[in-house]
């Protein structure tokens, strides 16, 4: 069963790899935001799996849990800033 | 400027990667980081310090000292961000 | 030769980011990129410090049977060594200190200096 | 930057969320005997829940709930907690720190007595890294005046 | 077998630093940073590293991302490399 | 082997499906409002299955509450953050992408 | 040397006396006579103690007092041998005198600054006195450092360019020198010999390489720039921009006696004669002193400023004095021992005389001094018997000593010395001479031709030029106490 | 309560910093005295510490109470203690004198000036005291942080001078961690003794070497040696003077004393002499600092700026004498860190004077000083004495020690560089003396030379710390013997 | 912070029993929360969560129940939680969308932006609705402006099953017992 999540982490790596092109090529601001915080949620199941990995899930769960708190935020401070840009 | 931090930064690659070559393998438990000091703090955080985190038995008592610099340095920030930066009203 | 790359893998890419840091610090003219490149160079070395930590085959360093009174043996060879965690958890709250000093002061910058650009600054500096 | 951001989405659901930040702030603290976390991981949260009611309500509004006097306070609070249990060991014949003496204040055995001067250090870290992240955050977003720019609801 | 792990998001670290150093775009920057960020928390989860992992999470995500960007909003988004 | 660990692999199958149709639509996707459909929605259910494979797993006990406090956290918080990166979209005078059509 | 030596705190009463005067001269800074007659009575006292230790001396007896240890074997430390009072008993003795005589120059001239001077004039003779009295070379130092620097104010005292130039002349050279060669030298000597007390017969003896003797003498040479030897005597001309008693008594006396103190101590006491005259470094020293003698003189011709001219002949006579150090013979030693006292007495009387004419005609001038001489008898008169004295004619103080040396130079075998001797004698009969003659016998000058009000100034200022001028004149008649002290000293060196 | 005084040294400060921002609000007022008391303790259990070991030996204290290896220990030997005086009194002078200069330059930000103070002193003592070579990072990091934002408040373009500083002091704390983690590696143990007892098996190995390498380029960064030094002079220049009175004499001398740690302690004296020739290099760049420093301080028109680049030379003393790897060198050096200490903190009290009064740090505004502020500039007269190496000032024997230390390694070189440097050092301070004693001249269209005649010296507050500073030095010259013997010579490590 | 009652961010609820009642939810919410979240259940852990949950309760209940009148909290509760497995549905429904979209060879998208009035008034039910907008097939809430929603579609079809009202109708009849009166935050 290992192998198994194993391999959905894996797989979660290649999507990560794909996802950071947007961030890293990904015309304009926006694209990052949301490429970013795409791979905020691959990030939080990808923790989970090493969790599950390590046997040690209960460990895992709060940092996914601040993940899905802080990303959230984050991403409302990129967003404001965009709004607010150019009218300071 | 910039080809002088460009040699300055592979100079100070190549002396560390000089170093890593004496370095045992990441991962191996036979170093001495793991076999002089620390496992002590495994075998017996429990009977010192009733606590089974590890690294907190150890960040909050062993070497708490240490955390209670973290925590000055944190509050030093604070400070410092405030003197810097905080102004009067009347601007 | 393999084990040799395995093993050394980690040294190498804190090493290389490291640089990367060290070269944005020294190079970039811009004092966020300054800021950002340190990011880098700081996080590499917590890198490097977990990297010392890590033991194969060995669990996390939250003991798995605290409560059981002793029933099983506590074996330091299966945990990780918890000692550069600490170290760098210190590390990282003095990371993030640095950084709310350094904005702090890039405000300032800017307020004086209308620019980020470290040649403008100098320039109105003479 | 902290001036109200007029979405009605945002602000509720930002709202709504910040009592459960919270609530995990504090158990991030308080289990960090337990499972990672502690005082600095907690206070970070904290200080994000605040700061998302900064961003998303505004100064004016937020400030009803935690002044700058307050801020200061709590900062110097937590590293006092932290130094003052520091010298409590001292006053009860320790070295510094030595929370094994506390065992005679709260009548446990030592190891529980460094248990619990753990938590009390944690919780120390925890208010001071809380009130000076915010303290940081609202020095930078309004470069320092603490005022928040004229509010500005018409688009 | 977590190696294989770290192998892959060393890399994506790497790729990430270069590209937060390279663009010309601050706010851009930062965000890749916030990413780099998420990439090492899961590179230190991976490595064991859970409290470490935990305070990056918190940190990358909560408070260095957010400071950054008010710094960022404060000043400006321009940079000449 | 009962029967939730098939149930599981089943839905951690799923997840990484949606992950995957979300990772390729953010990159295929002709615009930025276009991409945000993708992981917007992509992640959250793709999360959520996610979550449901782990725990099963694991078997029910206070850690899949948790998951399922995550789950919960991301339905909030998800919709919401996409709407605030799209809003935040229009109010800058980002040109949603149309059809060459309906540009006319 | 079996001399027996007494602890006693006289020699850093002496030398504490002038500074403990300078609290109560600021302390009355607002009222000028009170101020004055601080500064005199610690003259007197600080004499009287010197003078009370002569008696002890007389008797081969010699007084230490150990203040304070700096550095395992090396102290501040006081030591009165024979020598060291015979300079201390110089300078004091000279204090009270020009003490005297700069209340009536600045008075009259109505200096500035006049507490500042007081002051800082009280220092520089203690520190005079410290060099005197110190016991080992790290003493001394201390006590030339500050001798240096505490001169400064007082020879930029003007304040204008001309002598902020000076100034920096003044501190470039001797600090330069005493920086770049002095201390290097002590701190070699130290550690060669792993002591820096003076001896009778030398502490380096033995303790280096010939080349190190060498090299360490070559840097002691150069190094007490006061003694100002040719290469480094640029100082000296420049600085006679100070007030006139501050020449006189520090540009006669306390400070380039000091130097040549200090070298012949060095010469003595550090690497003993006997070295010296083994490795043949006295004859390379006295036929390079015989160039400054020589060259001095020379210049001192070319000169039309008074003062100017004075210095270079200082320049010249201050060789006199080392060359006792090169003369290894009774007399040469003693001869330039005894040079100490009958220059002093002859300069300074010269100096006031300076300062007399300039009181009382301003005027700085060789050339514009015709018939001065009538209108200032006194002042003319002491200038003659003060340059008859430095140039040695019976029967002036000055003779005695230069007499002799040239019966040292014929001891040592050194005939040219002797030549030399004469030469410079003549020389300084050459530039001195007209100065007495235009003076008396010339046409009145210009600037004095429609001045009736010039003549002798205020008593302050005769009386104690007049005084010297006497006793330069009595030295030849009896010069003992000063000869008494210089011949226990020489039979010291050579009695061993 | 005696044996908690290792740690009372370094919580006092830290706990009473806690509080000031909480007395602030109530009190503004009360700050100032609060700061005063804190430092007043700090000192005392600073001295009772030094009393502790010079009685009874090293000191072990541990925090928490865990045995050494595991838990945190505060090893105060003769060398810590010692430093830890100098840094808590001379932190208190700064205390004393900064409260005018606080309220002129930063009037609505003294609160938190303080706070941060404090701070910084909390920094500079943990520094010092610890024996954990972790602990040391994360005071060091407090003393950075609590400076940058201390120099960030100054004039002009402080800011960005803060912002170069940040950045390179933040380059040398993770190259100082990173250096430590590299040790960590190699002996598992971050307590110095116990790395110390397990590094001399594994010198061989490169990992050790490049520890080394790493730890001593970044504790050279944060005391701005030679190659390193670029953001020193803006830095200090532009900061308040209060700031720049506390962060130039303490920082660098407290990172000097991290280097001899690491040196003399952590690895042992044969690794740096034998295995990786460090000495030689760190006696290059020694050589290299002073005169580099010397020739740009000439430079200067800015005295802050000029006393910045001294700084820099004197930086390059102390780091010379510890490349000499010889009890002599390292006595002078260890020696140094307590002269040059109080020799820079009176130049830039004298800078924070001259501001406060003057209104500004160019050299022109020191006209007419001497007038006008006769005490602050006589102590400066005595700073100045003491940088050129003026007996008996304490500058001298430090570098008695040194060009003894150097003659002893044959290290010639250095010596020429320690004279250069003392005579251009005398250039320098006479070419501040001379525009503040000459100032009038150039006034003199201003009408009566009685103007500038008027004391209008600098607060009290500031001239009692001068003045105990001018006395210590010439009091730490004096007694200079004395605090060798009887502290150095332990505190030297023994196996040199 | 009690005598500042005016300044507190919520304008309802300031009734003294109101508040009281919000509170004590509040508090039962958090520490149902802390509990979960602890899963230590001896007294200590259970007090330390008392003591936490009074106080984040105490700081920001009036936060959580800013607006919503209190006495229909659970009838709410109940039917919200009936609208989920719907919801749940139509999450699918639009995933399997958008996959279909992402996989196609050549996508078929049609972007729209529509806008139009709602008739809900509350913000909580007003988010409601925008999140279920935004978590459905092909549509993004982007900005709602004085009851106006702006929201992109990815295709026509889309929008013609936003037409049909259906999810408005349900979010109205969860929150139909709340006071549908008008008052906004700030």
């Amino acid at each position: 069963m290992d192998g198994f999540f194993l391999s959905i982490g894996v797989g979660l790596c290649i999507l990560v790899f794909l996802a950071l092109y947007r961030v890293v090529f990904g015309p304009g601001i926006f694209n990052r935001v949301a490429a970013v915080s795409a791979i905020g949620n691959k990030t939080l199941i990808m923790l989970l799996i090493m969790g599950v990995i390590y046997k040690r899930i209960e460990m895992f769960i709060d940092i996914s849990l601040v993940y899905a708190l802080l990303n959230f935020i984050c991403t409302l401070a990129i967003s404001k800033y965009l709004e607010m840009e150019g009218d300071k | 400027m910039r080809i002088l931090s460009l040699i300055i930064v592979i100079l100070t690659a190549a002396v560390l990667i000089y170093g890593t070559l004496d370095m045992p393998d990441c991962g191996n438990p036979d170093t001495p980081a793991s076999q002089h000091v620390s496992p002590r703090y495994v075998t017996r955080t429990m009977e010192e310090t009733a606590t089974p985190n590890i690294v907190t038995s150890v960040l909050g008592d062993y070497r708490g000292y240490d955390t209670l610099g973290e925590t000055t340095v944190i509050f030093s920030a604070g400070m410092a961000c405030i003197l810097i930066l905080r102004k009067r009203r009347r601007q | 030769m393999f084990d040799f790359i395995v093993g050394k893998y980690n040294y190498w890419i804190h090493i290389i980011l490291m640089m990367i840091g060290f070269y944005a610090m020294m190079s970039k003219r811009n004092l966020i990129k300054k800021i950002i490149g340190m990011n880098i160079f700081q996080t590499a070395i917590i890198i490097f410090f977990i990297s010392i930590a890590a033991k194969r085959g060995a669990t996390l360093p939250i003991l798995e049977h605290a409560h059981d009174g002793g029933e099983h043996a506590i074996e330091a060879i299966s945990y990780i060594n918890p000692l550069p965690h600490v170290l760098m958890l210190t590390a990282i709250v003095v990371m993030v200190a640095t950084l709310g000093v350094a904005l702090a002061v890039v405000i300032l910058v800017y307020r004086k200096y209308d620019t980020l650009e470290e040649a403008e600054i100098l320039k109105k500096i003479k | 930057m902290i001036r109200v951001y007029d979405d009605i989405i945002v602000k509720t659901i930002a709202r709504i969320l910040t009592p459960f930040i919270q609530i995990f702030a504090l158990y991030v603290i308080m289990h960090g005997h337990h499972s990672p976390g502690g005082g600095f991981q907690g206070g970070v949260i904290l200080g994000a829940s605040l700061i998302l009611l900064f961003i998303t309500h505004g100064l004016k509004e937020t400030k009803k709930k935690i002044t700058e006097k307050g801020i200061a306070v709590l900062s110097s609070l937590g590293v006092l907690i932290y130094s003052g249990i520091g010298l409590l060991c001292i006053i009860l014949l320790g070295n510094y720190l030595d929370y094994g003496k506390l065992s005679k204040l709260l009548h446990v055995v030592p190891a529980e007595a460094r248990s619990l001067g753990i938590l009390g250090i944690e919780i120390g870290v925890g208010i001071t890294v809380m009130a000076v992240m915010v303290s940081i955050f609202l020095n930078i977003s309004t470069g320092g005046t603490l005022l928040e720019d004229e509010e500005d609801n018409t688009r | 077998m977590i190696l294989l792990f770290d192998f892959a998001i060393l890399i994506f670290v790497l790729i990430c630093a270069v590209a937060a150093i390279t663009v010309k775009d601050l706010l851009s920057s930062v965000i890749i940073l916030a990413a780099y960020s998420f990439l090492l928390c899961l590179l230190w989860a991976g490595m064991g590293a859970v409290d470490v992992a935990f305070t990056e999470a918190s940190v990358g995500a909560g408070i260095g991302t957010i400071l950054l960007i008010v710094a960022v909003s404060k000043t400006t988004r321009r940079s000449k490399d | 082997m009962n029967l939730t660990t098939p149930l599981s692999i089943l839905f951690m199958v799923g997840g990484l499906f949606f992950f995957t149709t979300a990772t390729i639509g953010l990159l295929r996707f002709p615009d930025f409002f276009a991409r945000l459909h993708a992981t917007g929605k992509g992640d959250t259910l793709a999360v959520l299955l996610s979550l449901i494979g782990i725990s099963l797993y694991e078997g029910f006990s206070l850690t899949s509450l948790k998951i399922a406090f995550i789950a919960i956290f991301m339905f909030w918080a998800q919709p919401t953050a996409t709407h605030a990166i799209s809003r935040a979209g229009l109010r800058r005078g980002i040109k949603p992408w149309m059809k060459k059509e309906n540009k006319r | 040397m079996d001399m027996e030596i007494i602890t006693s705190i006289k020699p850093l009463l002496a030398t504490v006396t002038p500074l403990l005067c300078i609290l109560l001269i600021i302390l009355s800074r607002r009222i000028p006579n009170l101020r004055e007659l601080w500064t005199i009575i610690a003259s007197l006292v600080t004499f009287s103690i010197v003078a009370s230790m002569v008696k002890t001396l007389y008797t081969s007896k010699i007084i230490a007092y150990k203040l304070v240890e700096v550095y395992p074997g090396v102290d501040i430390a006081f030591r009165v041998d024979a020598f060291g009072l015979f300079f201390a008993l110089l300078s004091s003795f000279l204090w009270i005198v020009v003490s005297f005589y700069s209340i009536g120059y600045m008075r009259s001239l109505d200096e500035h600054s006049q507490t500042r001077y007081f002051a800082f004039f009280a220092v520089a003779i203690s520190s005079a006195l410290g060099v005197a009295f110190s016991s080992n070379l790290f003493t001394l130092y201390l006590f030339y450092e500050i001798l240096t620097v505490c001169t400064y104010p007082l020879v930029t005292h003007n304040q204008n360019n001309e002598a902020r130039s000076s100034g920096r002349m003044y501190l470039g050279y001797l600090l330069g020198t005493s920086v770049a060669f002095f201390l290097p030298a002590i701190l070699f000597t130290y550690y060669f010999a792993g002591t820096l007390d003076f001896s009778p017969h030398g502490i380096l003896n033995g303790k280096a390489s010939n080349g190190m003797i060498t090299f360490l003498f070559l840097l002691f040479l150069f190094g007490i720039g006061k003694a100002a030897i040719m290469p480094f005597n640029g100082w000296l001309p420049r600085a006679m921009v100070a007030p006139t008693p501050v020449s006189a008594l520090l540009h006669a006396v306390a400070v380039v006696k000091a130097g040549v103190f200090c070298q012949l101590r060095v010469y003595f006491n550090i690497f003993g004669v006997e070295l010296l005259h083994n490795q043949n470094l006295d004859i390379f020293l006295i036929y390079f002193v015989s160039i400054t003698i020589l060259l001095g003189s020379l210049f001192a011709l070319k000169q039309d400023d008074i003062k100017a001219m004075l210095a270079y002949s200082t320049i010249s006579q201050l060789s006199y004095i080392i060359l006792a150090a090169g003369l290894y013979s009774y007399h040469g030693m003693l001869g330039g021992v005894v040079h100490i006292v009958m220059h002093g007495f002859g300069k300074i009387t010269l100096f006031m005389c300076a300062g007399s004419i300039l009181c009382g005609a301003r005027i700085k001038k060789i050339s514009r001094l015709g018939g001065i001489g009538r209108r200032m008898p006194i002042t003319m008169l002491a200038f003659l018997f003060g340059a008859l004295s430095v140039a040695g004619i019976p029967p002036f103080g000055g003779f005695m000593s230069k007499w002799f040396l040239a019966l040292g130079s014929i001891e040592a075998h050194q005939w040219p010395i002797l030549v030399v001797l004469l030469t410079s004698t003549l020389l300084n009969l050459g530039y001195f001479m007209p100065v007495v003659f235009i003076s008396f016998f010339g046409k009145d000058s210009e600037s004095i031709k429609g001045y009736p009000d010039i003549r002798e100034p205020s008593p302050f200022i005769v009386a104690p030029l007049a005084f010297t001028a006497l006793v330069s004149l009595a030295l030849f008649f009896y010069p003992y106490p000063f000869l008494y002290l210089a011949e226990i000293f020489v039979k010291s060196m050579m009695g061993g | 309560m005696i044996d908690q005084a290792p740690i009372l040294v370094v919580i006092f400060p830290l706990i009473f910093a806690v509080v000031t921002p909480l007395l602030g609000w109530w009190k503004k007022d009360l700050c100032y005295p609060w700061v005063i008391l804190a430092l007043s303790l700090s000192s005392v259990c600073s001295i009772i510490t030094l009393k502790e070991v010079l009685g009874n030996g090293v000191i072990h204290y541990h925090l928490g109470g865990w045995e050494p290896p595991w838990g945190i220990e505060y090893v105060i030997d003769h060398l810590n203690s010692f430093i830890l005086v100098l840094v808590a009194s001379i932190s208190l002078l700064v205390a004393i004198s900064s409260k005018r200069l606080v309220e002129e330059e930063n009037p609505d930000k003294v609160v938190y000036f303080y706070t941060l103070f404090l701070l910084q002193v909390t920094g500079f003592l943990g520094i010092v005291a610890t024996g954990d070579l972790f602990n040391l990072y994360v005071f060091l990091e407090i003393a950075s942080l609590a400076g940058y934002a201390l120099i960030a408040v100054g004039e002009e373009h402080a800011p960005f001078a803060t912002f170069r500083y940040l950045v390179m002091g933040t380059i040398g704390a993770c190259f100082y961690l990173l250096g430590v983690g590299y040790l960590y590696m190699a002996t598992g143990s971050l307590n110095m003794a116990d790395v110390a007892q397990i590094l001399p098996d594994i010198y061989s190995s490169k990992v050790v070497m490049v520890a080394f390498i790493f730890l001593l380029v970044g504790v050279a960064i944060k005391m701005a040696l030679f190659p390193l030094h670029a953001w020193l002079p803006d830095a200090y220049t532009y900061a308040p003077s209060a700031t720049s009175a506390l962060v130039a004499p303490l920082m660098t001398k407290v990172s000097v004393y991290v280097m001899i740690r690491i040196i003399y302690t952590v690895f042992k004296p044969y690794y740096s002499i034998e295995i990786l020739p460090v000495n030689l290099i760190l006696g290059w760049l020694a050589v290299i600092a002073i005169l580099y420093g010397v020739i740009m301080a000439l430079r200067q028109v800015d005295i802050k700026r000029m006393f910045c680049y001294i700084l820099i030379a004197e930086i390059g003393y102390m780091v010379g004498g510890v490349g000499l790897a010889n009890r002599l060198g390292v006595t002078g050096a260890i020696l140094h860190i307590m002269n040059d200490a109080l020799m820079i903190t009176g130049l830039f009290l004298v800078a924070g004077a001259v501001v406060y009064k003057l209104g500004g740090h160019n050299i022109n505004q020191l006209r007419d000083a001497f007038k006008k502020m006769p005490f602050s500039m006589a102590a400066f007269a005595v700073v100045g004495l003491s940088l050129i190496g003026v007996p008996p000032t304490c500058g001298f024997f430090s570098k008695w020690y040194l060009i003894l230390g150097a003659i002893e390694a044959e290290n010639w070189i250095f010596i020429v560089a320690l004279l250069l440097s003392s005579a251009i050092n005398a250039i320098l301070f006479f070419k501040i003396v001379e525009i503040a004693y000459y100032g009038k001249a150039s006034h003199a269209h201003n009408g009566d030379s009685h103007g500038g005649n008027t004391i209008d010296e600098a607060p009290v507050s500031i001239l009692i710390p001068l003045g105990v500073v001018a006395l210590a030095i010439i009091l730490a010259g004096i007694f200079s013997g004395k605090i060798v013997s009887g502290i150095l010579q332990f505190a030297v490590p023994p196996n040199l | 912070m009690q005598k500042r009652q005016t300044r507190t961010i919520p304008r309802s609820a300031q009734e003294g029993e109101h508040k009281l009642h919000n509170f004590i939810v509040a508090f039962l919410l958090l520490f149902i929360f802390w509990v979960i979240f602890s899963g230590h259940f001896d007294t200590y852990h259970l007090t330390l969560g008392v003591i936490c949950s009074l106080l984040v309760a105490r700081f920001s209940y009036d936060l959580l129940f800013a607006n919503v009148r209190v006495g229909s909290h659970w009838l709410v509760f109940l039917r919200f939680c009936a609208y989920m497995p719907w919801l749940t549905f139509q999450i699918v429904k639009a995933n399997i969308h958008v996959a279909a979209l992402a996989l196609h060879p050549n996508p078929p998208i049609d972007p729209q932006i529509i806008r139009f009035k709602t008739k809900l008034k509350t913000d909580i039910s007003l988010v409601t609705f925008a999140n279920s907008i935004t978590l459905t097939p092909g549509t993004i809430t982007m900005d709602i402006i004085e009851g106006e929603f702006y929201v992109h579609a990815l295709d026509k079809k889309v929008m013609k099953d936003l037409g049909t009202g259906e999810m408005e109708d349900r979010v109205a009849h969860i929150f139909m017992g709340a006071d549908h009166t008008n008052i906004k935050d700030g």
